[in-house]
């Protein structure tokens, strides 16, 4: 008996566990099939504005000890745009991730996805490295809740939070947006951080500070999950430094019903979703597993 | 197995070497960038300014590389006025390369486009029979065909500038040259590299005469190693999946030769 | 001329800018002496507290990619019985690690250290483990003031406290700790993390969650080094991943006055402090700097 | 160069052996582990419960390392009730070896630190002549002399069982025996693992006769790599500049033989 690598977050459905996560190569229709035919169980767009935004100037990824450093500025097309582009799609499951400082522009940009196949919306509530957005509202527990509760109001699709390590407890901002009604969460986003290069003595980015991504940060990140599970009565989505079906089935472990995958990309390339599929397959097989959902949160057992 | 590096390491600007009023070369020590493969490039940090992708130039001394820049904007600019002693990071390199062909083999460039196609020329295999056509649009702007000979040196070889407005070697555009000459060569493959219209038209000549083709493709770059997604055209990432694509798949390519993504991501015309 | 590695940190002068960090062979007069040979500018004791601790059972500390994971539960001998051992010192400039809940307690411990030669008190306003104490303290503002000066009305040596990411924004951690006349902010502490074993399912540490140093953390601490230096106007050590001299330069230019290593003693052992000594003498010979305050907070500049 | 983890890895135990009624050896397959060096130790972890150093057994099978264990407190009392089929966790191998001398050799155990010294044997050299003394109460107590005979059957040598109580081989303490051994044999070195006091006797021994001596040492551990300072002796951490010490080092140590940190971090007396 094959196992069952279909997964349940909540209200959403997916047929394979682990998702592109938002920021990672997340602005063609084009190259979202081509992930998905490799194995994704769905792709999480590059988080979109109200306007199209060109972000900062170069570096604005490097590579550093232990994962990335990243301060891309949230350069993106804008949610019409982007909105656009997707209405022809019938088979990818598509997030749409959003960014915006106040309900109004949630509710716009959700508008435009009307005629779309969207299959959930993820607000960015924690984006490192850009003012007035992300982080600055996850750390925002009230506006957190106004904003998801607007956007449960206007959206026909679930919705999830997408949360990171701001300057309050992210686990306010968690119970924020399950006040607003969120579907699930998904933890976590990059990490604040900076590097600087000893010889020019200087910051290496353009922005000075950004996000670290990849594995140094999934020990932080397994953590927040396994605290949220551990906490909450949500649904969690994973993510941080996932580059193998064992960091994977760490998250599920932890407590996440589906994981999502970022920097890895740019170390094993888009071979890590069906590597990752694979994995977990062989896995439950020797174990006996044949859901999912079985594994999910073992470890909050000892 | 190539060592490629993702976070950039600073190198001294050695010698800078004037190839035209708007082109120059700059050269550093990098055991690593020193022997790219032909078509694979660079992530140049310019401190303080912006980080460009950059094609690797062949230098004779060994553990060198270089940068040839044509001043452009801002950025490209700001690394053009770079001088001797002046530090810029590097990253790489990056993205995969040439296939070179048996043969009689022409490689079609324009501008600093050719970069790439004189490191594939230092590639050649003793047996290809190398065309190197160089456009440019008058006689100041022709460089690089001193380099050419010397690389080719041991190559049975011919270097043919082209310019528009014919003040130096033949007179045109450098893409009805290579039509001409493909009427009495048999070409076995043909490489190119410059402005995207000029490869388009390069791709749709080889193509149509059934001939091996290549193409180095320039995009927006952020990451140059396949994470942010800003180089994409169609369903590949130009700084992971090319920069080099075969003539096959270009020519099923909705956005070669057509559109490219600007910074924000939104697709524009060329 | 050779390059002067001394280094002022406020009121405290040092011969040498790396430190030994706190916890890390740390509970031995012997063993002080030993890293002092080799070249660290000042040992940072264990985390002493009023009686002694045992600490969690193993797993308490293993490696992990990017660096090491840990959960020793601030085993200590206590503060009266470190005070005694370090009595006949004489050399070793000893900076006191002090871990505890009130006021109180602090100024026991202090008083346990009369007749000793204690370079400064560091206060453990960060360790991520231990309940009621580090970074439970850290992250109640109003608590780490009163403790703060209570320990600087008691002591004769100058106090620094220690901050890490807690769940309020440490950032107000150092402005209380400010408030309440710290002399120097050491920043940052381990982060909170978890790792799952994925054969057995289980937490790897025997207390589940501990915290995560070594390379993974280091561009998060530069960060956090780069904002309080550039917010408040105390000096800072920098802590967390330094393995090399270039690591700590890259704190230096952030905004440190100095540095701290733990982890990396696990990887390169006590060479360490010289190969960092070395390597930033080097440094200034090739810039020409003549003192180490020359550098700190170059980044800033750009 | 050995390959060195520091993160548990999880293996099945696949065979349990009944050396004595509190005595069990547990076979596991790490082809890491199979191959240390004498001396050196593994972290095991024993999920729920704790981890513990232990010295690994050798095992004629290739890629086969065991570990064996004395059912003494809680934690090796779990250990101890493992069952084939069992997981444990295994990180290592770590801290130093013994250094092994020409010519007449002693080794010197009691109990579990016999586990050390057979790898010592293993690696004997041919020209080595080999004394074991092992120690024990009482005959039930006695294990491992079977298996020295059989990793020492290229060797000139001889197994030397030592009873308290005379039910076994030659009666009273192993030091005793040893230094009326050592009356009539000239022997080139001498190498102790056990109870401290024992190790602590032979050093005096030794030292007293100017024969080369290393004894293996036991101290709390947590990390086993040297960061928490736990497994301090004097100025050394065991896990890290040990297990491993010479009789020089030894004679001079103010707390070899006397005194040994708690889990606090407190001395205690032996
Ligand atoms: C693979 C590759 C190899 C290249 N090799 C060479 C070479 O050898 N010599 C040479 O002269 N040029 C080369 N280029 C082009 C070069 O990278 C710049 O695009 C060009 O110099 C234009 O810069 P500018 O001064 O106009 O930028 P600006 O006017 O400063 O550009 C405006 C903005 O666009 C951005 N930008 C523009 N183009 C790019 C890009 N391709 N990637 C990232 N950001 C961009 C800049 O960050 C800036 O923010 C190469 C490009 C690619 C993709
Ligand atoms: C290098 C080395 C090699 C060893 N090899 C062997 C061997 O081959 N066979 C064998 O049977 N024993 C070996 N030991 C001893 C073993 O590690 C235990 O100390 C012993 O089994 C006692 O455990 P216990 O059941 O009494 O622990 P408990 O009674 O459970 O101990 C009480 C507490 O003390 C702690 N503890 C006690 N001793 C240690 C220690 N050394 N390190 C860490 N924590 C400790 C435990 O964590 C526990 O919390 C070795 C010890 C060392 C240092
Ligand atoms: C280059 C880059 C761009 C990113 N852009 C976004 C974004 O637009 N929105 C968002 O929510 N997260 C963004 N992220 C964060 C990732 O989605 C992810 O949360 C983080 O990188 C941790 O996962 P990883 O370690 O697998 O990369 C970005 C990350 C990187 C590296
Ligand atoms: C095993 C271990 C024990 C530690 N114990 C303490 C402690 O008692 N008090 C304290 O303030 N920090 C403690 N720390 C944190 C370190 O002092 C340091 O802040 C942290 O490890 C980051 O630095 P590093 O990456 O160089 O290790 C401990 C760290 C480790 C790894
Ligand atoms: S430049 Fe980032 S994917 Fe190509
Ligand atoms: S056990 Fe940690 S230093 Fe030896």
């Amino acid at each position: 008996m094959t196992p069952d690598l279909s997964v349940s977050i909540g209200p959403i459905s997916l047929g394979r566990p682990a998702m592109l996560a938002s920021g990672i190569l997340g602005i063609s229709m084009e190259v979202f099939n081509r992930i998905y035919r490799n194995g994704a169980g769905a792709v999480v767009s590059k988080s979109l504005s109200k306007e199209p935004w060109e972000g900062y100037a170069n570096p604005t990824i490097v590579g550093i000890k232990g994962g990335y450093l990243n301060a891309v500025g949230l350069s993106n097309p804008g949610a019409p745009y982007f909105a656009e582009m997707i209405k022809p799609n019938k088979d990818v499951p598509i997030i749409v991730s959003l960014v915006g400082s106040i309900e109004d522009e949630f509710e716009f940009m959700v508008k435009q996805f009307e005629n779309c196949n969207v299959t959930a919306y993820e607000l960015n509530l924690s984006c490192p490295h850009v003012e007035k957005v992300g982080l600055e509202v996850g750390d925002d527990p009230k506006l957190v809740t106004k904003i998801v509760s607007r956007v449960k109001s206007v959206a026909k699709a679930p919705v999830i939070g997408k949360v990171g390590l701001g300057t309050t407890n992210y686990l306010d901002t968690v119970k924020a947006a399950i006040d607003g009604g969120a579907d699930a969460i998904t933890a976590i986003n990059t990490i604040r951080a900076m590097g600087i290069d000893v010889e020019t003595q200087r910051p290496i980015l353009s922005h000075k500070i950004g996000g670290l991504s990849g594995p140094a940060i999934k020990p932080v990140a397994v953590r927040c999950v396994y605290e949220i599970a551990s906490k909450y009565d949500i649904p969690v989505i994973g993510c941080g430094g996932i580059s193998s079906w064992e960091d994977a089935l760490e998250f599920i472990f932890a407590g996440a019903s589906a994981v999502q995958v970022g920097s890895a990309v740019g170390d094993r390339w888009i071979d890590v979703f069906s590597e990752i599929n694979d994995g977990i397959a062989n896995y439950m097989k020797k174990k006996g597993y044949s859901k999912m959902s079985e594994m999910v949160g073992l470890a909050k057992r000892f | 197995m190539q060592s490629v590096s993702k976070t950039p390491s600073i190198r001294i600007i050695e010698k800078v070497i004037d190839e035209t009023p708007t082109v120059r070369t700059f050269v550093i020590s990098d055991a690593n960038l020193a022997d790219v493969l032909p078509g694979q490039f660079a992530m140049v940090w310019i401190p303080g300014v912006n980080e460009l992708p950059m094609s690797v130039m062949v230098i004779p001394e060994k553990g060198k590389a270089a940068f040839t820049v044509r001043k452009r904007g801002v950025s490209s600019t700001a690394l053009y006025d770079l001088k001797a002693g002046d530090q810029i990071g590097v990253r790489g390199p990056y993205g995969n390369a040439f296939d070179i062909k048996d043969g009689k083999i022409a490689l079609v460039g324009g501008g600093t486009g050719l970069v790439p196609l004189l490191r594939l020329a230092k590639f050649a295999k003793p047996t290809n029979d190398v065309t190197i056509l160089m456009g440019s649009k008058s006689k100041d702007e022709v460089f690089f065909e001193d380099a050419a000979n010397q690389i080719l040196q041991n190559n049975k070889h011919q270097v043919i500038a082209c310019t528009e407005d014919g003040s130096y070697g033949e007179k045109g555009f450098v893409t009805d040259v290579l039509a001409k000459l493909a009427q009495t060569t048999k070409f076995d493959a043909i490489y190119t590299c410059g402005p995207e219209i000029m490869m388009h038209k390069v791709v749709q000549l080889a193509n149509s005469k059934g001939i091996f083709v290549q193409a180095s493709l320039e995009r927006m770059m952020k990451c140059g190693i396949g994470i942010c997604g800003s180089c994409c055209m169609d369903e590949v990432m130009v700084c992971h999946d090319g920069t080099v694509f075969d003539g096959e798949f270009l020519a099923n390519s909705k956005e070669f030769g057509h559109t490219h993504r600007a910074k924000s991501g939104i697709l524009e015309n060329y």
